[in-house]
């Protein structure tokens, strides 16, 4: 290694140690660089501009908690992992790579599906230092009279809506409800369309018959006319959306990893397993689960942008998540009303939906591509 | 292979071509027995009409109005089932007829009656029918016509679901006597307003539903396909979810007006109001029924278009389970009702159109008088005393007020899917009474589901619920607040007061309006006493015109009142 | 192919049948029924249950599933209780409606999605390629009611009040009030105007996915040896791709058809609302909460039948573009 | 001299991918004269392909670009840099390619008749009745047999070698001046592999056609070709007539391959094989790019090397010690 290259990287370490993120930016890797970078600038926006926020926070409520670890252990990783990134040996490329590092490689060369995962990273960031972030309560109603639907406005960014409350905060809060239901309903569902799939792909015979007549029955059935069904008849609570959302998106899943799975035991590696004596629970959780992880994780990407679209479907028929609890669902469908006169009530909490959802696509998409080893070039 | 290919995309533009150019003129009904009959019929009498009344030459006659409004009408013309307000309007105004109608005072005046008396004992009206009105199948009505109809709504078979208007007339064949043809006698105890279920009852045809059992009229193709009506407009057509047509009766009474200035009238069905608004300001229908008080500012900015408003037949409030402990105490409740800034409300939530209600008495009718009533105005601090008096306090400093065993001071406010106002309603009393200490959930259930836990008679689920009422113009609170009436399904506050009793049943007796009055202000302020309801607001019904549409008249009487008195301006059609 | 064609269609009777009986139980067990919505003040419980005998609703749950399907079997699907007629005649009002928008949407959704995809797939890795994903991805991730109001905002609404363009089309309705006093010519522009935005409000959410799939299928087809071949004929490149390329392309891509049926039965509950079209899912969704126990599971049981004759469409296209599948 | 049908010069085919430019084709020259039978052969990625593949500009581009300088001429005009419809106008018309895999080279999805007839409606503006009577003829020309019911069958319902006859009749559709075959007996069985040989020296023979053979299989080459080309990592590294070639192989590269064929007369013998593989194309050696590999190696190999004209007309090598080679052969 030539001077020349260590006294670069001790420049780059002074660099990193005042702005993490930059030299990697400056390198030309500008997804992680801007990652850091923003992540860091942000938290260090929040430490100062909040300042009384932060310390109230100290001992206050669970999400303000939440917000105050969000907010160190961000900062710690931001700093560290840049500092580290700059100081460490270069890996040589091309010598033992897995199939993950091919893939990560692959992906990082997306750009489109690089800024989506930035997006992300920055959405559950967002969502996560809501309390510290928000400039009002999202329930507290203004003036009835005076404040209501105002614009665009210093006070109010993206302006008040009908019972005068402010829409960002809304919007950031309502962050929290939309990320968490993707998140929490497609969880669910992909833990059970994953043991399901791969039990019926592993089990064949009847089990797999059983199985997968059920898998038809759910996916051939217009999932909103179910939904309806279910929630508007039974009551639409938060938890009953969550539930029902994550109980009928499995099948799926569930078809997906089956089909993986049926390639898989025929390979020479389960089969290996299979001599061995190793129990079927055994060989379904360690071998056969993750070596189907690849396409789950890219319909796991998908399900959640298209559940978080779902919730807000369903709260245009008046099933989604009820208020006052903000969701970009409720916002946009409750927002619908007065478009052409406030028209801010359902557009930023409409964009908010398009732009997450299509990071989680691109993303989405990106994985796919970077998994598929016949889509790469 | 190759050509299956084409041919069966051929094959696909073949579906899309032939369904574009398809009908759906035909509406529906066409193939029902009833409707084969009926539908030749008037077509064969409404040609032989329009020979014998060409149109007269006059600028005004011609042209299509079209209607919108976001529901179908669940059981069109059929008066003997129905119960919803857009199929009474078109029964009273535009494919029916009723024995009399209300001027602009509320006083009756002659419709399919040309006159009527009252027995000296106010225990008969005679009614003296037209001879000049023809069915659209050129049948005469007559008397017979009004006895069936009577009979039907009155008998219990029918489930006719108002059947409340008529609890003091004579049910039955027994109430009712045809005299002659044209001539016909309805029997009752002396009550007050007698006369207004006749206003709402549109006549049905006796040779076309005579011979129905009562309990298949609901089922029976006459109300929604095929219609055969007496009134200035001829049914048409009828698409569901979609639309109905009328069109004007050459035959109708030259006395009464004579053919409505309109060719056609199109009714259209939008469910979506932001959809509905679109097509007034692009002027794709020119009349837009009820649009929200938030899009009132858009109609107004229109120089096309008109924005009516009118005192209408409703009111919204807050109904409340006395059955429940935290709301036994009339104090309570009453400290709700001052606790909570109901003229913020309707200024906040319909921008100004509609007045704080203190009780169920509308504007439009002769009994309101609010000045004279005790005030309910909003007083947070008078709420705070009126709770502490009865004995509820924050005991554990967390903000909500405890009775002394321990019970907080929390309620749960219901109300349907997809109702913003009553949505409204429960957002803000939640956010206003934090502030004297009354924690208030709001909880929103789907409608079925909610009449289910509140109607229920053993099951009662609810704390207060948001509703509306939409009155007829005889006020009647028997259902409501009658403690007889305690088990039967509309007793959501379980009020049990022996003076309201008896107000409600003096006040549904006594005819003479001075005398009434009185009594209508003792029973005001015993319900702002008893707080049964925490009542909030008549709104305005408001009503976006293109200006187009000229002479059009609306008031509490009814959008469609008169319907056949509208013309298309000239210049503009 | 014909006695293939029958086996498909008697195994899926399970499937129709449990679909039929989850609905069945669900609606059934929901709190409420339907004379709820015919109640007013004055109506004692004697007149609600004379409603609930005129309905058929004094049984009990099994009987009336048993009746139910008892009757369904003979082709009687009972009386709609919120539109007071049978079943059926509802059924032959609003299906047809459904079935026009669906397939129009479904129709132009393939058109866009294989056209996008295809030139995806060509041009990979182009600024075409990402910039097309993109705005696909747009329209793809945006609430399909939102998609339909900002529809009828700018394509009707400001076109014609505020840009006053040319072309503007109606927010409402199959077809304008004065359609029966059209000409042949005028009759199928009007219906074609009022299909454009209902049907793009349809498509444009399934556009995003045909053409990803559509995209990832023609990546690995135009490395295919016999598309070189085509090229060596001596081709041009339209040819070589939309001719020999696309159909071998289409092959996966079929199997979406199927998929998207349910999709598209879903989408037409908001769009049907939004656009005032009278259709199936509008209805359904209306019965649901009316309760009209015999409205919906006629309806759902015609879901489920349209989503197997779908499918069954799926597998006859694919015998029909890839002549190696045979179906004994 | 005649001017040679196809004349290469210089093609140089690169390509640019994330690991670097991959010199695929780094200055290739030769020429096919009417009616010959030219053979290309080296090991596999020493470039054939890609250099056949350039000839008709059917690499994609990118990755894929022709670098300047490079000239392919055929009938002495000009076809690198030719618009699409002159390069359509010539592929399957004046020169048609036929390809390694007959599996997968024909598309599943149209009738092999549909296939053959297509060429002849493209260039032929042959009807679609006539188009499908010539292909029947093409077919029975090819040996296939019962071609009226063949031609309406669809290619997974034919063996490998009917389908490599399917691709011959296509390529032979519109009487091309040059046809290239890529490989075309590798993925065949043995037996197969001499009939359809036999029956390309037989077509070529008959239609007057010449036949660019590209192959690592010097079986083949002394089988059915007039010259050969023998390639290495990119480049030209000998040509002769095949009599030159088998019996005075002048780059050592050349007699390596010759030593590795199994022949009658060395039965028994140990095989040699030529130590080492091909080196990266993206980063070829300096100097002679066979030299790690080469048992003579030695002074002078580190330089580039040019490619020599021997004696003989169209006889070449890229060997430094050719000359001596060559003399001592000759003493």
């Amino acid at each position: 290694m030539s001077d020349g290259f260590l006294v670069a990287r001790r420049r780059w370490r002074v660099v990193s140690a005042a702005l993490p993120g930059l030299p990697q930016l400056l390198t030309g890797r500008w997804g992680t660089g801007w990652t850091v970078l923003l992540t860091w600038l942000g938290c260090l926006w929040v430490l100062t501009a909040r300042y009384e926020r932060v310390i109230g926070a100290l001992g206050g409520a669970w999400d303000q908690s939440l917000a105050l670890v969000t907010l160190v252990v961000s900062l710690i990783v931001a700093w560290t992992w840049s500092w580290r990134d700059v100081s460490g040996s270069d890996r040589p490329l091309g010598i033992g790579v897995s199939q993950w590092d091919l893939a990560a490689r692959a992906f990082s060369k997306n750009h489109t599906a690089v800024a989506g995962l930035i997006v992300i990273i920055a959405l559950y960031l967002v969502a996560l230092l809501t309390p510290l972030l928000a400039p009002y309560d999202p329930a507290f109603q203004g003036n009835l009279i005076t404040e209501r639907y105002v614009g665009l406005s210093t006070v109010h960014p993206l302006g008040t809506d009908n019972y005068a409350r402010d829409v960002l905060s809304r919007l950031l809060y309502g962050a929290r409800i939309s990320l968490a239901i993707g998140f929490v309903a497609v969880s669910i569902s992909v833990t059970i369309g994953t043991l399901l799939g791969a039990v019926a792909g592993f089990m064949g015979g009847i089990v797999d018959g059983l199985i997968m007549r059920f898998v038809d029955i759910v996916i051939s059935f217009p999932r909103l006319v179910l939904l309806i069904t279910i929630i508007g008849l039974f009551g639409s609570s938060i938890f009953m959306i969550v539930a029902v959302l994550g109980l009928t998106l499995w099948p799926g899943t569930a078809r997906i990893v089956r089909g993986e799975v049926l390639s898989l035991r025929e390979r020479e590696f389960i089969q290996a397993a299979t001599v061995l004596g190793y129990s079927k629970r055994r060989i379904i959780l360690r071998h056969l689960i993750p070596n189907a992880l690849g396409p789950v994780i890219v319909a796991a990407t998908l399900g959640i942008g298209n559940t978080i679209v779902l919730e807000a479907g369903l709260s245009f028929l008046g099933l989604g998540v009820q208020p006052p609890t903000p969701s970009w669902g409720t916002m946009v469908a409750v927002g619908r009303d007065d478009l052409l006169g406030a028209w801010w009530l359902s557009t930023f909490p409409g964009l908010a939906i398009v732009f997450t959802v299509l990071a989680f696509n691109l993303v989405g998409d990106g994985l796919r591509d970077a998994l598929d080893p016949r889509l790469r070039t | 292979m190759k050509e299956l290919f084409k041919k069966g995309l051929i094959g696909l533009g073949a579906v899309l071509g032939l369904s574009s150019c398809g009908g759906s003129d035909a509406g529906i009904g066409s193939n029902d027995p009833f409707c084969q009959q009926v539908i030749p019929a008037v077509e064969t009498f409404m040609a032989e009409a329009r020979e014998a009344h060409p149109i007269p030459d006059e600028p005004r006659y011609g042209g299509t109005v079209v209607l919108g409004t976001i529901g179908d009408m669940p059981d069109g013309l059929n008066s003997a089932v129905s119960s919803n307000y857009t199929d009474a309007q078109h029964q009273q105004f535009v494919g029916l007829m009723t024995l009399i109608n209300y001027d602009a005072g509320g006083e009756p005046r002659a419709y399919l009656a040309e006159d009527w008396e009252v027995a000296p004992d106010g225990r008969a009206v005679t009614f003296h029918i037209r001879q000049d009105v023809r069915w659209h199948d050129g049948e005469q009505t007559d008397a017979h016509d009004v006895a069936f109809t009577y009979e039907a709504v009155t008998d219990p078979l029918t489930a006719f679901p108002n059947a409340a208007f008529w609890d003091h007339y004579v049910k039955g064949p027994d109430g009712v006597e045809v005299v002659d043809d044209f001539t016909i006698r309805i029997l009752l105890e002396p009550h007050a307003d007698f006369m207004d279920p006749f206003r709402t009852l549109g006549i049905l045809p006796e040779h076309l539903l005579g011979d129905v059992p009562r309990d298949q009229l609901k089922l029976h193709p006459y109300g929604t396909q095929c219609p055969v009506g007496n009134g200035p407009f001829v049914f048409a057509q009828h698409v569901p979810q979609d639309r109905w047509v009328f069109e004007a009766n050459p035959a109708f009474p030259e006395a009464l007006g004579g053919r409505p200035f309109l060719d056609r009238y199109v009714y259209r069905v939008i469910p979506e109001q932001t959809t509905l608004l679109t097509e007034l300001l692009i002027e794709n229908i020119d009349v837009y029924i009820a649009p929200r008080p938030d899009q009132a500012q858009q109609i107004i900015d229109n120089q096309n278009l008109e924005l009516l408003n009118f005192s209408g037949r409703s009111y919204v409030f807050v109904g409340w389970n006395a059955r429940k402990p935290q709301l036994a105490d009339p104090r309570v409740r009453r400290a709700i009702t001052i606790g909570t800034n109901r003229a913020e409300i309707v200024e906040a939530i319909l921008q100004g159109y509609g007045q704080v209600a203190n009780t169920g008495v509308p504007p439009f009718h002769w009994a309101y008088d609010p000045g004279s009533m005790p005030s309910l105005a909003y007083d947070p601090d008078g709420a705070r005393a009126l709770l502490e008096e009865a004995g509820w306090q924050d005991r554990d400093g967390d903000g909500v007020r405890e009775s002394e065993d321990g019970t907080r001071l929390s309620l749960s406010i219901k109300y349907n899917t997809g109702n913003q106002q009553r949505q409204d309603i429960a957002e803000i009393m939640q956010q206003q009474l934090s502030a004297v200490g009354v924690e208030v959930q709001p909880q929103v259930v789907e409608w079925g589901t909610l009449l289910q836990q509140i109607n229920t008679p053993d099951l009662r689920d609810f704390d207060g619920v948001v509703m509306g009422w939409v009155v007829e113009f005889k006020l009647d609170d028997i259902d409501l607040f009658h403690s007889e009436r305690i088990n039967q399904p509309y007793a959501w506050s379980g009020t049990d007061n022996g003076d309201i009793d008896r107000l409600l049943e003096e006040l549904s007796i006594t005819a003479d309006r001075t005398e009434a009055m009185a009594l209508w202000r003792e029973y005001q302020e015993l319900l702002i006493e008893e707080q049964p309801y925490t009542y909030f607001y008549f709104p305005d019904r408001l009503e976006g015109v293109n200006r187009r549409v000229k002479g059009v008249e609306m008031d509490a009487r009814g959008e469609w009142l008169n319907i056949k008195d509208w013309y298309l301006d000239p210049a503009s059609r | 192919m014909t006695r293939y064609i029958i086996r498909r269609l008697l195994s899926a009777i399970p499937l129709v049948l449990g679909i039929a009986t989850i609905v069945f139980f669900a609606v059934n067990l929901a709190p409420g029924d339907p004379t709820l919505y015919f109640l007013s003040p004055g109506m004692t419980q004697d007149v609600i249950e004379q409603m609930r005998i005129n309905f058929g609703l004094d049984q009990p749950v099994h009987v009336r599933y048993l009746r139910w399907l008892g009757a369904m079997l003979t082709g009687d699907f009972g009386h709609s209780i919120s539109h007071s007629r049978p079943v059926l005649e509802v059924l032959v009002d609003f299906l047809p409606n459904t079935l026009i928008l669906s397939a129009c949407a479904l129709f132009v959704a393939f058109l866009f999605g294989i056209i996008i995809g295809t030139i995806q797939a060509v041009r990979q890795y182009s600024i075409m390629d990402s910039a097309m994903s993109v705005v696909l991805l747009f329209f793809y991730s945006m609430p399909s009611f939102w998609l339909a109001l900002m529809l009828i905002l700018t394509l009707s609404l400001f076109a014609r009040n505020v840009w006053d363009l040319p072309i503007w089309f109606p927010a409402s309705g199959i077809v304008s009030v004065d359609y029966d006093f059209l000409t042949f010519g005028e009759k199928v522009r009007d219906r074609v105007m009022h299909l454009v935005l209902p049907t793009l409000s349809l498509a444009l959410v399934l556009t995003a996915g045909i053409a990803r799939y559509m995209r990832g299928s023609m990546l690995e087809v135009i490395r295919q040896d016999y598309v070189r071949t085509a090229k060596a004929k001596g081709l041009s490149e339209a040819v070589v791709v939309f001719k020999h390329a696309l159909r071998n392309a289409l092959i996966p891509v079929i199997t979406l058809v199927g998929l998207y049926i349910p999709v598209l039965f879903s989408g037409t509950i908001f769009i049907e609302t939004i656009f005032a079209w009278p259709g199936m899912g509008r209805t359904i969704y209306d019965a649901i909460f009316i309760r009209d126990y015999p409205l919906v599971m006629a309806g759902t049981f015609f879901f489920a039948s349209m989503v197997v004759v779908a499918n069954l469409i799926a597998d006859v296209l694919y015998a029909v573009i890839d002549p190696r599948i045979r179906y004994e | 001299m005649m001017e040679p049908m196809l004349r290469v010069q210089d093609l140089r085919t690169y390509f640019f991918t994330d690991q670097g430019v991959v010199k695929a084709v780094d200055g290739v020259s030769f020429e096919v004269n009417e009616g010959e039978t030219l053979g290309i052969v080296g090991e596999s990625g020493c470039g054939k392909t890609v250099t056949s593949l350039s000839v008709l500009g059917l690499l994609p581009e990118p990755p894929a670009q022709i670098m300047a300088g490079s000239s392919v001429k055929f009938l002495g005009d000009e076809i690198i840099g030719a618009d699409e419809g002159r390069m359509r106008n010539l592929r399957g018309n004046k020169i048609s390619m036929i390809f390694q895999e007959p599996m997968s080279s024909l598309n599943p999805v149209y009738s092999v008749g549909d296939q053959i007839a297509e060429v002849l409606r493209v260039h032929r503006r042959m009807g679609r009745k006539e188009a499908r009577d010539e292909a029947i003829r093409l077919l029975d020309e090819v040996g296939i047999p019962a071609p009226d019911r063949r031609v309406a069958e669809y290619p997974h319902q034919l063996s490998g070698g009917m389908r490599q006859r399917v691709m011959i009749a296509m390529a032979l559709s519109c009487e091309p001046k040059l046809l290239i075959a890529d490989e075309p007996t590798t993925a065949l069985d043995v037996t197969i592999q001499a009939q359809i040989l036999e029956l390309l020296e037989e077509l070529s023979l008959s239609h007057g056609m010449a036949v660019l053979l590209i192959t690592h299989d010097l079986g083949v080459v002394a089988e059915v070709c007039d010259r050969v080309v023998v390639m290495y990592a990119g480049q030209v590294i000998e040509t002769g007539t095949v009599n030159e070639i088998f019996t005075e192989p002048a780059h050592p590269y050349t007699r390596g391959l010759l030593a590795s064929l199994p022949s009658v007369t060395n039965s028994g013998r140990r095989l040699n094989s030529i130590s080492g593989t091909v080196p990266n194309p993206v980063d070829w050696p300096r100097g002679c790019r066979f030299r790690e590999r080469c048992p003579e190696a030695g002074d002078g190999c580190e330089e580039e090397q040019a490619l020599v004209t021997l004696e003989s007309a169209g006889r070449s090598s890229r060997c430094c010690k050719t000359e001596a080679v060559n003399l001592t052969g000759a003493g």
